[in-house]
């Protein structure tokens, strides 16, 4: 797939080392808008910190990470929320104490524009548009089939519903990025097929690139359009599912893991 | 040089010497501070108590004609049972209650004890001779008495034990191992409660040991306890804290610093000194002089 | 003054200062132990403005002008505080805000302006009960309203988890050191209010032990919780002067009865009497 | 916010309820007393409230107008003490009033009382601030001035030493109060300071080695330290390990058994005003001391018996008023004339404070004699 038009995202030669352990390795990756691609690899080969680097919870020790036209560098991971990246966690990361619809409506926090005071005096300005946001907030919750819990303290909810709220509300930051770290991770299969469906949907309704990182190889082989390989931090293969179902170094990398390519 | 310069090197170098027989004492109760946190994450503002407690019974040992060796061992005993009690009837049932519960029942134990102790003690304070008669060496301008030496001696004593204990023993390998992760002991089949209630006991032991040396410069009274046990804390966080050797050495810095300022400055700041320099250590090197840098994992 | 209108002057005074408290505690989950230092630090600025420095204007604008030199003073304190301990966590910050309010303490004693350990007297009667109860609606408000905006949710948002909170796009310190300086500037008014109703100061009130209290009000309300505040304040200003009258010996028992019933707290309720709730009419569903 | 609108009166009725039992039972005298039974210092306090009770259940013995006593802790802190305070005044509805021990404190509920009118007597609070309150405010013991000024001609005239030095604790009023005094007299009967620099330590010091090498190059002929016993103690026997072996002169603060326990027989020489002593031959000192012992066990010192005498002065006003009024017993009290008292013949000036002799104690092994008696 070659596409004429810049990279959204684009990695070069990114190295993270803690002390003497290297957990992401001179990895080059590109993503382009609206593409849809996922980073596999054995447990602990640095996907997740991949998706730390990206969302500045990390900065590199080496290389450079660009989103458009910046350089991430030095830029705070909330700053980078706002330039559009957004993201969900491996162990779920919700405000377990606020209500659902508090869960949303915190994510829209970059794209508010009434003033401190506008809030302390109740002015009509903050009215109208925490009307306008949580009108925005239950409309999203509805795509999610979550409308009906807007009132639930997030730690009440199912599991699968807390992994799909959070996958709310990282889209309710308005990103043009979606990091999603295993979004099927403890899903029975009826559960995972619905979360295709979303994720396609998703991308098209919002028209984003998402990455993911998943070790349910059903599902990556069924959505993903490109495939990043991680194996002890390298970069080892990328390519459509075709391809790297029949690379020889990832079938070394999973041998003897329980994962059927 | 002027007499004036020659006096102010050798009144530093005096305060110096002071400053590690009164950092010795900080050291011994600021282990105890270390191995508590080091084990269960609490800071245990009780200790502090513990000590008052081990020294009153120290006191009232003594006023029953026991000889000091005797007065120390229940001063130490005594401290080590209220801290054991302490940690099953209070902490225990807290402890998975969050941190933050935690430390508002400890800061309510430490309470408890200090005006317990006002009612049961009596406020007046009360005096625990040196436990050994006191000789002050005159060195030129410089004065240092055997009870200093001793203290000195006791502390370096008692950090060797404490390496033995952690690395050479079963119980001390385990201690380690609870604190290096709780859980995880808990599965490879060490009691960890038992763990926990020995670590609170040789903590708060010491405790006891040092409000006893203490006799020779303070006198014991129920409201010690706060001061004396910020100030260990302090000395803990110093060094780095849940590290024996980190405990040792903060306590020795903040020693040293609190007589540099007493003397060379006003002593009203001695007590503001230690809590500057935990914050000076904080913003440089949060985890400690000795500490290891933890990263929350994601 | 008598003994009730006494009382209820510390419950308004305790109202604010708890709100102030709850702010950087409850709402920011930021765990501070020197706030009667802040409270000390506006408490004696405004005390030092209204006795040395009083502008020949009438009262009311000067009590307003003694007001917003306390708020200053504790703001700055905070702001001081604020930024290098703010990177600390949990027990560190706990820690160095307990230093931090003792060092305001030995300031103090150490100053003989403003009378050094014999206390502050003479400060002129510039504060009453309204102006106490006003102080403490306003401040209400606009905790209940920063609760509802954009802001408050930010900073409930660390509370709750600091990293999904920057994934938010929230700014972290910046949220943080807001709550740490309005909180301490907050507590900054409280201070002004009670020197000026009670025309003495003395550094024992500014203590650690106090640092406790105010703390303990602030839990035993529930952290994050407005209504919970103002609750935690008038039980725990009250509760300890009714046990004055429960006889001999439990009135000479009550400093000891105090962490007994605050531990007792602690075991069975944890979260406080109101958790982050308001207390509020409208049913809420719980799932 | 519904609190602001609670109306006053039911929260009154509230705190009613809670402590009916104890509220408007009779219409009996009170007298109330506020002081430190815990809390920092505690100490003092306790001491206090025993010389109170001591001489409570010898006036209920003797018959007369009955009062009753209720004493109230204020937990060495400022808020609790005017929170008691007016407690005493608003709820129990005392009549007189045992004020703080302590003269910070009793600064701090002065006013209240003051402004209530109702009489207050403050057993131990050395300040002269104190009394300048307003006329319902006295005390029981003799100010910090006076005793500086006693300690000061004890210096030059008695122990005949012209170079002296003053050890000031710095976090105390009472101890720059006294030290001022003293030596503003001491300079102006001729004495000389040994040393220009001004020597502070600082409460709950332990470690006096570095004053102490100050004061071996200052070489005086006597050392002044108005201090607190504890901090004394140590003072005394750090400089005697160090060689320092000139007499030391104290206060009041130094009386306590605890001061030999402490330094030992290094005090031994030291000389302190005081209010009384325990072995002063006269028979009402005997008596007291002997009763004291009977109950506590111990030896009275300076704070027993000057809330002994707080409570006996009160009560020969309340005895003599015409009137269970405040106005009347403060009008008897404020005019307190020859009052026999165990620190002393006691008669007011105009200012409230009492003029009495002080007396001056010498530290023999282990405790104070009786030296000599100084005249105001």
């Amino acid at each position: 797939m070659t596409q004429n038009y810049s990279p959204l995202l684009s990695l070069e030669n990114v190295t993270m080392k803690f002390g003497g352990l290297t957990a992401v390795n001179d990895v080059c990756l590109k993503v382009f808008p609206h593409d849809l691609v996922a980073v596999i690899g054995p447990n602990g080969a640095g996907k997740t910190t991949l998706f730390n680097t990206i969302t500045g919870i990390y900065t590199p020790t080496t290389g450079r990470v660009k989103f458009s036209d910046h350089d991430l560098k030095n830029t705070k991971s909330s700053d980078i929320t706002a330039l559009g990246i957004a993201r969900t966690f491996q162990n779920i990361r919700l405000f377990k104490n606020l209500t659902v619809l508090d869960n949303i409506k915190l994510a829209k926090h970059t794209r508010i524009h009434y003033g401190f005071w506008s809030g302390i005096m109740r002015t009509k300005r903050f009215k109208a548009e925490e009307k306008k946001i949580e009108a925005e907030c239950i409309e999203l919750l509805k795509l999610f089939g979550l409308e009906t819990k807007k009132d639930f303290y997030a730690k009440n909810l199912a599991y699968g519903q807390q992994r799909k709220l959070e996958m709310a509300r990282a889209l309710a930051t308005e990103p043009k990025l979606l990091l999603l770290d295993e979004p099927a991770a403890g899903m029975n299969p009826t559960e995972t097929k619905e979360l295709t469906e979303l994720i396609h949907l998703i991308r098209d309704k919002f028209n984003i690139a998402i990455i993911l990182i998943e070790h349910d190889m059903k599902l990556v082989m069924e959505i993903a359009e490109k495939i990043f390989v991680l194996d002890y931090g390298n970069l080892i293969a990328e390519g459509s599912a075709k391809e790297i179902q029949s690379n020889k170094r990832v079938i070394e990398a999973y041998l003897g893991a329980e994962v059927n390519l | 040089m002027s007499q004036n310069f020659i006096y102010f090197l050798w009144d530093c170098l005096q305060y110096f010497i002071n400053g590690i027989a009164q950092g010795s004492l900080y050291a011994m109760v600021a282990l105890g501070y270390t191995m508590v946190y080091g084990i269960i994450r609490l800071v245990n503002f009780a200790h502090g108590e513990f000590l008052m407690i081990g020294a009153m019974c120290g006191f009232y040992a003594l006023r029953a004609h026991l000889p000091m060796p005797a007065a120390i061992l229940v001063a130490m005993l005594s401290s080590g049972i209220i801290a054991i009690a302490v940690e099953r009837l209070v902490y225990r049932p807290i402890r998975k209650s969050g941190r933050i519960p935690a430390l508002i029942t400890a800061i309510g134990t430490s309470l408890f004890f200090q005006y317990f102790g006002q009612l049961v003690f009596g406020a007046d304070p009360k005096t625990i001779p040196p436990f050994i008669d006191e000789k002050i060496y005159n060195l030129g301008e410089i004065n240092v008495s055997n009870v200093q030496i001793a203290i000195f001696c006791i502390t370096l004593f008692v950090l060797l034990f404490l390496f033995w204990l952690t690395h050479y023993t079963k119980v001390g390998k385990a201690m380690r191992a609870v604190s290096f992760n709780l859980p995880a002991a808990e599965l490879m089949g060490i009691n960890t409660n038992k763990i926990i209630s020995f670590t609170f006991f040789l903590g708060a032991a010491l405790a006891g040991l040092g409000g006893m040396l203490m006799g020779y410069t303070m006198s014991v009274e129920p409201m010690m306890g706060m001061n004396l046990g910020t100030k260990a804390f302090v000395a803990a966080v110093v060094g780095g804290i849940g590290i024996i050797p980190g405990a040792a050495l903060g306590g020795f810095i903040i020693g040293i610093a609190e007589n540099l300022v007493a003397g060379l400055y006003k002593s009203s700041f001695r007590d503001a000194v230690s809590f500057f320099i935990l914050i000076l250590i904080l913003l440089v090197k949060p985890s400690g002089i000795l500490g290891k840098n933890m990263k929350e994992k994601v | 003054m008598g003994y009730y209108h006494g009382i209820l002057l510390l419950v308004g005074i305790f109202i604010t200062l708890t709100l102030s408290l709850n702010l950087i505690n409850g709402f920011c989950g930021q765990f501070s132990l020197g706030h009667a230092g802040f409270w000390g630090a506006g408490a004696y600025a405004s005390a030092v403005y209204s006795v040395f420095y009083a502008l020949p204007l009438p009262a009311p604008v000067n009590m307003l002008i003694a007001i917003a030199v306390g708020f200053i003073a504790a703001a700055i304190c905070g702001l001081i505080i604020g930024i290098p301990c703010l990177r600390l966590r949990g027990d560190y910050l706990a820690i160095a805000t307990l230093g931090f309010g003792e060092i305001v303490r030995i300031s103090i004693m150490n100053t003989e302006m403003v009378g050094g350990p014999r206390g502050f007297i003479n400060i002129p009667h510039l504060a009453n009960i309204w102006w106490v109860f006003a102080v403490a609606f306003v401040i209400a408000l606009f905790m209940f309203n920063l609760k509802r905006s954009a802001f408050g949710r930010a900073i409930i948002s660390i509370r709750e988890d600091e990293i999904a909170a920057e994934n938010m796009g929230v700014n972290l310190f910046n949220s943080k050191l807001f709550s740490f300086t309005i909180g301490a500037g907050i507590a900054g008014i409280a201070g002004a209010l009670f020197a000026h109703t009670q025309q003495f100061l003395h550094p024992s009130n500014f203590n650690f032990m106090w640092s406790v209290i105010i703390l303990v009000m602030v839990i035993l309300g529930g952290q994050g919780s407005v209504t919970g505040s103002i609750i935690g304040a008038v039980i725990l200003t009250i509760v300890p002067e009714a046990l004055r009258y429960a006889g001999g010996t439990v009135a000479e028992w009550r400093m000891t009865i105090f962490p007994v019933l605050l531990i007792i707290l602690m075991m069975a309720k944890p979260e406080g009497l109101f958790g982050a709730h308001e207390i509020s009419f409208r049913k809420r569903s719980e799932g | 916010m519904k609190l602001k609108g609670l109306p006053h009166k039911f929260l009154a009725c509230l705190m009613t309820l809670i402590i009916s039992n104890s509220l408007y039972s009779a219409e009996t005298l009170k007298v109330g007393v506020v002081s430190p039974i815990t809390g920092a210092t505690a100490t003092f306090g306790q001491e206090n409230v025993n010389g109170i009770k001591l001489a409570y259940e010898k006036i209920k013995k003797a018959g007369g107008k009955k009062f009753d006593l209720i004493i109230e802790d204020d937990k060495s802190d400022a808020i609790e003490s005017t929170t008691a305070t007016r407690k005493l005044i608003n709820i129990d509805k005392i009549s007189a009033m045992i004020g703080e021990p302590t003269s910070s404190l009793a600064l701090a509920s002065a006013p209240i009382v003051q402004e209530a009118k109702i009489p207050f007597i403050t057993p131990t609070a050395t300040n002269a601030k104190v009394t300048q309150v307003g006329d319902y405010i006295s005390r029981a013991c003799f100010t910090d001035d006076f005793q500086g000024v006693v300690m000061a001609k004890f210096a030059v005239n008695t122990l005949k030493k012209k170079k002296g030095l003053v050890l000031i604790e710095n976090t105390s009023d009472y101890s720059k109060g006294l030290a001022k005094s003293f030596t503003d007299e001491f300079l102006k009967m001729g004495g000389k300071m040994a040393s220009t620099e001004e020597l502070t330590y600082a409460a709950k010091d332990t470690d006096f080695q570095s004053l102490m090498r100050k004061v071996k190059r200052a070489n005086p002929d006597f050392i002044f330290v108005p201090g607190y016993y504890v901090e004394v103690g140590l003072i005394i026997k750090q400089a005697r390990a160090l060689g320092i072996n000139v007499p030391f002169l104290g206060g009041d603060g130094w009386d306590s058994p605890k001061l030999f326990e402490i330094a030992g027989p290094a005090v031994k020489g030291s000389y302190i005003s005081n209010h009384f002593a325990p072995d002063d031959k006269d028979p009402v000192v005997q008596n007291f001391v002997k009763d004291y012992k009977k109950v506590y066990g111990v030896n009275p010192g300076g704070f027993a018996a000057l809330g002994y005498d707080a409570l006996g002065i009160m009560n020969a006003a309340i005895q003599k008023a015409k009137s269970t009024k405040p106005a009347d017993i403060n009008a008897v009290l404020v005019a307190t004339k020859d009052y026999p008292g165990v620190t002393g013949k006691i008669t007011f000036d105009a200012n409230r404070n009492p003029k009495k002799a002080a007396v001056v104690l010498e530290a023999k092994e282990n405790g104070f004699v009786f030296h000599s008696k100084v005249n105001p």
